[in-house]
């Protein structure tokens, strides 16, 4: 037990490390660093929908704000890469936590409406806004290694991807491990109470809302500067934050490896449907069918699944036969 | 100044057309805790039945409503009991969203495989011409949505607020187990109440599909738009809705005659987050606020 | 790796069947144009096969969707060069796909012909190996129209102008062509609006367009918004002497859509049902037989695609994927001129085509080609009766 | 000195006034009881002291210092906690996690501090323990009966270590043998110095514990003192116990 | 010996795949007949009413409701039965007026001078749901939902009725209006299994107490045998018995 809760996520990690080496071509590498960029955005979406249940299908405004932040800094200030993306990963967690005030104001199925919402304003905001972001035309991001064939370029991002998730993992592992973590459960299961016990619900939900708002942040920067076009109405896409919440649902909003592991499982299995069935719509039934199913038959996520069923409440045997004892006798 | 007149007079029909779209969703939202995402495709969805039945028998699109409104009752019925009522009480709300969002897709799904993926249109001759006063010219089509809105919106609201079956059903959302008690079968009144909720889409649906051509697609754009109409408007008030998606109706028209269109579609969530702001729980509705 | 550049080709892809690969927006946003230039696609690798296929190679076309997403677009063609190791690739529909597809393409040192990219930013990001196999970019769709109107005598030379488009690079480009040549004939741009796709409600565009009765109505548009301008601007009363659209009155559905208000309405058209170019009318013909249906101008757009290429393989004389074959068919592109179903084309170095969309009107519900002289099937009815 | 002074409270819900001007002082360092009838406002008393809902005026002062319009969370760092009249816990929580939410924390050192440290747990296993639900520590709250849940409530307020807990109907659907258990357990923490204000409908609870009684009738206290001159006082007699 | 109107028998209960919570549970009503219903928190109480309300379907055992197995049937058919229930805790409906909370107590009933006249009877009975009749229930203090959830139970008058902890939150008063209501229907001839933590109270009332425990009764008699039994005072009871 104890060997296979260490070792499991050594041997996991040790492979992914080592998985751009042993694929046997360059078009699973991409795949491979998509599939982590994915999960490194559900497990930064886990870190507030998982901890606080605040279910935000808004997150793709982050993803776009960071890239299209990362893109401008590097295409009109000329900073470098690296500089571009910290910075602009700031500048929309500064943005997340202004946001983040108005928005925990809501709870429930009106937060979710209001992060959808924000995907669309952002949306119209880039699109709009034509002389900065360069419109509907969308804005090229020249590549930061210009000296690597496209393969290569494919390793380099896969390995800053694995490292984003990583940073993502660590600190969903730490913030559940923290008082702070205490604080946001508490707030998931009833706020009102929290407060009570001390809990300040509102800068903790801000505070949550903008640290998962920052890697998300990171993620799109490191996608622009990877993929080089940007186009408002792609990255600004609520399919894209479905993605992060269906990718942690499936595997478990209560556990850390939980959205890794639907990342895992969802983005191939998107790519097989594509394939199998894309010569016309019905992949999309098809995914939509998968969604419903899961929704319905493993509401608590893949891992819950596995690992642990609730017993239900059990009456302790032994006390309370001592305690008749004493009346029957 | 004309012009001005004239953005008004279309931003007041227009809302009345948003009014009409959303007031299912106000209904699952409001009254029944279920984030509707699927609404506007089952619009879309209703759209495309409209047209079908236009097309095969050449029929004035609103003559489908026979067909379409108790088909979508009869869906709504079958969603309500077959899938959202499986959904685990205390996370409605997360759980909620992606089972409608997983049927929206099914739905788009499809729609693109038996329809294809080209636009589709229901044109009327009468949907082109407008009535003028003045300067102010005023388009049937949209004279005819805000009619058919009102008329839904006062069958609802009178279903809703009015009716035993409204009672019932509110009661049963609210606690189940004492709605049973008293006599009311929850099963089938949820189920009913998810039924009126698609009835009014069938609705919604073919009043789109007069005005405007449509395809597989077309639901997205409207999520936002509706959500933020009843945000505004306060979750659970029908009445609030409507007034919110009148108001948005004529913001958005103003916005569009004086400054862009960008600008105008963006009114829609200026107001959201500025109802938030100012007043969660929505301006002329909303939940109880919790007692400790 | 086995996709490694330069990886020495196996011998398999030497023979067998030519692979194509093609990756289209078949659901989404797109779809409607995606299906269509799919159509195309099969149509002409259909007649090919007919023929022998290609260099004497039966011919198979491998579809991927992309659902209207660049990301998929992107990882559409990754994989259909790597892993399908396809002979050659085709492009994907609309400017938006068309960059992220080609810079895939362009890294594999594959030849990108494309059949939509139209917009002016597409060529302005220096790839080497893309075309645009159509006879103009989004800019210079309406050029024989400005040329016509331009020369109409002072009085009856519209003197307003109004212009929508939606705001999309190409169906803008298509507008503000137009706009850009008539402003400096001193027609006056008295509204120039542009509204997202997001936009659902046509009414106060028209309401602001009625408020400055213009001569002249110009859309920049797809489909959808089409039909919604042209009914607002009919609830409004809008009657300008001319209007113009682009994409929506080139497809089939249109006039079912706006009823009589077709009538007279003019937009650029990159092919003719009617023309008599190379292969025109059989390809009609065929693709009649396979969908049942009439071609239009996305299948038609495809299938000049397959006859480009089709063209540069056997003047070069290969098919795989090597950079040097890849290289050779890149140069016939660059310097031949190739006979096509929308007329003879031919590309400058940024791969744009160096021809021009004819201008078509409904004309007693009929769509006539009505400039230029040469092509003219019908003549301009200007100005439009009233709807 | 006062632990808790309020000074002419009021809150009015639309038209119902629910605490009219009261102006209550608590016995520092005594089980202060609060009775009255149903609607009195006793509860919306408690909100108003926690900062739950803001007054429309009068003050709220805590060991002299004023509190009135603090947030809910400032309030319970200053060492006010409380317990629901409606219990409330989180439900999918463990037992052992519903105490560990109380833990101060105040400095960002101390939010950020793990969650498993080990002073904490043996201090959060102590309070189990005086409550007599130790065994339940890796149960989620939601299985424990009404009873349990009522003992986890008591247990996380007084895990935020209060000077001043203030609790809604501890006694209300709680099997009369665990009510003597809560009531030693209350005197106990009286004893180490903790004040108490009790609501309670159980008169014989009340009567047996308390030190000072404080008797709300629509929204305002109309008398006080110790229990047993509070039984015979003829206003209480008529506005509370009926007869 | 009067007529049996409610009988449980050897009923096994549980919720989900747990364990069950009723193993074995016998208890029997009699038309002008109270029973008492006393136990730990969490001992089964509440689940051996919703079985027998309908809300629950046993597992296996019988549940005879005037001489019919009605095991299984839903709540609507036994509330035709003449059978009403009031659930533990709070259970008005939030959301809707004080008014329409009561009417719907009338759901089943349809002849509307019946139930203005019903209505007439329980706003007199309870002055709070006259006062509040166009208040949100939800918003009323515990004990005035409380009253509204009885009031809500009146409207039907039925046969056997069912009150798992009506006193729960109510002032002195207001509980022995309900007290009295329930010695009331007593007298009409109505079956009334009542559960109650205000243990002594309900036993001076009730005709037959039963101590529910582990899911089973363990004793039962006379109600005033029960309450003066020294050993079931200790651990069921609360304090020593009064004498
Ligand atoms: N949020 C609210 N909105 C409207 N009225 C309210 C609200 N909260 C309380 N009230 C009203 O204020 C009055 C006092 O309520 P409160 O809950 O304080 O009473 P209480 O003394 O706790 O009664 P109980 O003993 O029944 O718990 C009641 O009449 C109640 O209806
Ligand atoms: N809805 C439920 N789901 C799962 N378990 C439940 C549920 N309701 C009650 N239980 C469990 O069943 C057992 C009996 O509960 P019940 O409510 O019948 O007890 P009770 O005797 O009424 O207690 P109390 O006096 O605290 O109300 C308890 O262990 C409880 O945890
Ligand atoms: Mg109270
Ligand atoms: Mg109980």
């Amino acid at each position: 037990m104890r060997i296979a809760s260490r070792g499991l996520p050594l041997l996991v990690a040790a492979l992914a490390i080592a998985y751009p080496w042993l694929a046997p071509n360059y078009y699973l590498v991409y795949a491979g660093a998509l599939t982590i960029m994915y999960a490194a955005m559900s497990t930064s979406w886990n870190l507030l929908g998982g901890f606080t249940g605040y279910v935000s299908l808004g997150h793709s405004a982050f993803f776009g704000l960071g890239a299209y932040g990362t893109g401008l800094l590097v295409i009109n200030l000329g900073v470098p890469w690296v500089v571009a993306l910290l910075v602009s990963a700031l500048l929309v967690t500064l943005f997340a936590v202004g946001v983040g005030i108005a928005a925990v104001r809501v709870r429930g199925a009106s937060f979710v409406i209001v992060s959808i919402a924000l995907v669309s304003m952002m949306n119209l905001v880039v699109q709009g806004w034509r002389s900065l972001t360069g419109g509907s035309t969308g804005l090229q991001v020249p590549s930061p290694f210009p000296d690597l064939h496209r393969g290569q370029t494919h390793m380099v991002f896969f390995y800053l991807f694995l490292a984003l998730l990583g940073l993502a993992l660590l600190t969903w592992w730490y913030v559940s491990r923290s008082r702070f973590g205490a604080g946001l459960r508490a707030i998931r299961e009833d706020e009102d109470k929290a407060e009570s016990l001390g809990v300040p619900t509102g800068v903790y939900k801000v505070a949550a809302f903008a640290l998962s708002a920052l890697f998300v942040a990171l993620a799109g920067g490191l996608y622009a500067l990877w993929f080089g076009s940007l186009d408002p109405i792609f990255v600004f896409s609520i399919l894209i934050s479905s993605y992060m919440v269906l990718m942690s649902l499936l595997g478990g909003v209560r556990h850390l490896y939980g959205p890794l592991l639907g990342a895992l499982i969802v983005a191939p299995a998107g790519e097989y449907f594509l394939i199998a069935l894309g010569e016309t719509q019905i992949h999309l039934t098809a995914t939509g069918v998968v969604l419903v199913l899961v929704v319905l038959f493993m509401p608590e996520g893949i891992i819950a699944r596995l690992t642990r069923k609730r017993a239900g409440p059990s009456i302790p045997d032994q006390s309370a036969d001592q305690r008749l004892q004493g009346v029957v006798s | 100044m004309s012009l001005l007149l004239q953005g008004l007079a279309l931003g007041v029909l227009t809302g009345g057309l948003y009014a009409l779209l959303a007031s299912g969703l106000s209904l699952y939202f409001g009254v029944m805790r279920v984030v509707m995402v699927a609404h506007p495709a089952f619009l879309f969805l209703a759209a495309y039945l409209t047209y079908t039945v236009h097309t095969a028998l050449g029929v004035d699109p609103f003559l489908a409503l026979p067909i379409t409104v108790p088909l979508f009752f009869v869906l709504g019925v079958a969603v309500q009991r077959l899938l959202v009522a499986r959904l685990a009480p205390e996370n409605l709300a997360m759980m909620s969203v992606l089972l409608t969002f997983g049927i929206a897709l099914t739905i788009e799904g499809l729609l693109g495989t038996f329809y294809t993926g080209s636009y589709k249109s229901v044109s009327m001759e009468y949907a082109t011409k407008s009535l003028t006063i003045g300067d102010v010219h005023l388009p049937y089509d949209k004279i005819i949505a805000f009619g058919v809105a009102g008329l839904t919106l006062a069958v609802l609201f009178a279903v809703l607020v009015k009716s035993r079956f409204g009672q019932a059903l509110r009661a049963t959302i609210q606690h189940r187990e004492a709605a049973r008690l008293v006599g009311i079968q929850t099963e089938r009144v949820a189920g009913y109440g998810f039924g009126v909720g698609l009835a009014t889409a069938a609705v919604g649906g073919t009043v789109l599909a007069l005005i405007t051509p449509f395809f597989p697609a077309s639901h997205w754009v409207w999520i936002g738009k509706l959500m933020a109409i009843i945000v505004v408007g306060g979750l659970g008030s029908v009445v609030g809705a409507a007034l919110a998606a009148i108001l948005l109706g004529v913001v958005e028209g103003l916005v569009l005659v004086t400054v862009d269109a960008t600008w105008a579609t963006m009114m829609f969530y200026v107001f959201l987050f500025l109802t938030l702001l100012a007043r969660p729980q929505g301006f002329f509705g909303g939940r109880l606020a919790h007692r400790f | 790796k086995t996709d490694e550049p330069g990886a020495a080709q196996s011998p398999g892809q030497q023979q067998g069947p030519v692979k194509i690969g093609i990756s289209l927006p078949l659901t989404g946003d797109f779809s409607e144009p995606g299906k269509g230039i799919q159509e195309g696609y099969q149509v002409w690798a259909d007649q090919v096969n007919a023929k022998g296929g290609l260099l004497g190679r039966k011919v198979e076309l491998i579809f991927r969707d992309d659902a209207s997403d660049p990301n998929r677009v992107s990882s559409d063609y990754e994989s259909l060069i790597t892993q399908d190791k396809v002979n050659l690739v085709f492009g994907p529909f609309s400017s938006r796909l068309v960059i992220p597809a080609a810079k895939v393409a362009e890294s594999y040192n594959m030849l990108f012909v494309e059949p939509a990219g139209a917009a002016k930013e597409v060529f302005e990001q220096g790839f080497k190996r893309l075309f645009y196999a159509a006879p103009a970019i989004a800019g210079d769709h309406y050029n024989y129209l400005a040329d016509y109107l331009t020369k109409l005598p002072a009085d009856q030379r519209p003197k307003t102008a109004a212009y929508a488009s939606l705001d999309d690079p190409f169906a803008q480009g298509t507008a503000y062509g137009l706009r850009d040549k008539l402003a400096a004939a001193g027609i006056k741009t008295v509204v120039d609006e542009v509204y997202p796709p997001e936009t659902t409600d046509f009414a106060p565009i028209a309401a602001k367009i009625a408020a400055a009765k213009p001569d002249l109505v110009v859309g920049g548009t797809q489909f959808e918004d089409s039909v919604g301008l042209v009914r607002a601007l009919q609830e409004l009363k809008v009657q300008p002497k001319m209007a113009a659209f682009s994409t929506g009155p080139t497809l089939a559905e249109f006039p079912s859509a706006v009823k009589g208000a077709a009538e007279h309405i003019v937009s650029p058209v990159g092919w003719s049902a009617t023309s008599t170019f190379t292969g025109n009318q059989e390809m009609i013909k065929r693709y009649k037989e396979m969908f049942n249906g009439d071609a239009n101008e996305d299948a038609a757009n495809g299938y000049t695609v397959g006859q480009v290429v089709e063209a540069a393989v056997n003047a070069a004389k290969c098919v795989d994927p090597t950079k040097e074959c890849q290289d050779k068919l890149t140069e016939q592109l660059r310097q031949a001129t190739f006979d096509t179903i929308v007329g003879p084309l031919s590309f400058d170095d940024k791969g744009r085509p160096e021809q021009a969309h004819m201008i078509q009107q409904y004309v007693n519900g009929k769509v006539e080609i009505v400039l230029p002289e040469q092509a003219k099937t019908a003549g301009l009815v200007y100005p439009k009766k009233p709807w | 000195m006062s632990s808790l002074r309020t000074e002419g409270l009021t809150k009015a819900f639309g038209g119902v006034l629910a605490v009219d001007a009261a102006t209550v002082e608590l016995q520092d360092g005594k089980i202060n009881a609060l009775i009255g009838p149903n609607g009195s406002g006793k509860t919306t008393f408690f909100n108003l002291i926690t900062g739950m809902i803001k007054p429309d005026s009068g003050r709220v002062l805590y060991r002299e210092r004023e509190i009135t319009r603090h947030s809910p969370h400032r309030i319970a760092h200053a060492g006010i906690g409380r317990t629901f009249q409606l219990c409330r816990v989180f439900p999918r929580l463990t037992v052992l996690e519903n105490l560990l939410v109380a833990v101060r924390r105040t400095r960002l050192r101390e939010l950020l501090a793990g969650l498993h440290d080990k002073g904490e747990i043996e201090r959060a296993r102590h309070w189990l323990r005086r409550m007599g639900i130790e065994h339940l520590e890796d149960a989620e709250a939601r299985d424990l009966s009404y009873g349990q849940q009522k003992l986890l409530e008591l247990a996380a307020a007084l895990m935020a270590e209060p000077d001043l807990v203030l609790l809604d109907e501890p006694a209300g659907g709680v099997n009369p043998a665990l009510i003597d258990r809560i009531v030693s357990l209350v005197r106990d923490l009286n004893a180490e110095g903790r004040t108490f204000l009790v609501v309670e409908h159980n008169m014989d609870m009340v009567m047996s514990m308390c030190d000072h009684v404080i008797v709300f009738d629509r929204g305002a206290p109309i008398a006080e003192g110790p229990p047993s001159q509070v039984r015979e006082d003829p206003r209480v007699l008529e506005a509370y116990l009926g007869v | 010996m009067s007529e049996v109107l409610l009988t449980l028998e050897d009923v096994v209960a549980g919720y989900g795949r747990a364990a069950p919570v009723l193993r074995g549970l016998t208890v029997t009503v009699r038309a002008g007949e109270v029973v008492c219903l006393v136990g730990p928190n969490g001992s089964g109480k509440s689940t051996a009413l919703k079985v027998a309300s309908g809300l629950l379907a046993p597992r296996s055992g019988r549940v005879v409701l005037a001489g019919r197995d009605v095991a299984g049937l839903s709540p609507q058919r036994l509330l035709g039965l003449g059978l009403a229930h009031v659930l533990q805790g709070h259970s008005v409906f939030r959301e809707m007026t004080v008014a329409e909370n009561v009417r719907l107590g009338g759901f089943s009933v349809r002849d509307p001078a019946k139930l203005n006249a019903r209505i007439e009877a329980v706003k007199e009975l309870f002055p709070v749901v006259a006062e509040r009749w166009g208040s949100m229930a939800g918003l009323l203090s515990g004990g005035q939902q409380k009253q509204v959830e009885f009031a809500r139970a009146l409207m039907l008058e039925p046969s056997v009725l069912l009150l798992d902890e009506p006193s729960m939150g109510l002032d002195p008063r207001n509980t022995q209006v309900v007290f009295d209501q329930i010695d009331l229907m007593r007298r009409t001839g109505v079956a009334v299994l009542l559960v109650e933590q205000n243990a002594r109270r309900a036993l001076e009332m009730a005709d037959v107490g039963c101590v529910l425990d582990l899911g089973r009764v363990h004793i039962s008699g006379p109600a005033r045998d029960l309450a003066a039994d020294p050993r079931l005072g200790r651990l069921y009871l609360g304090g020593a018995p009064a004498t």
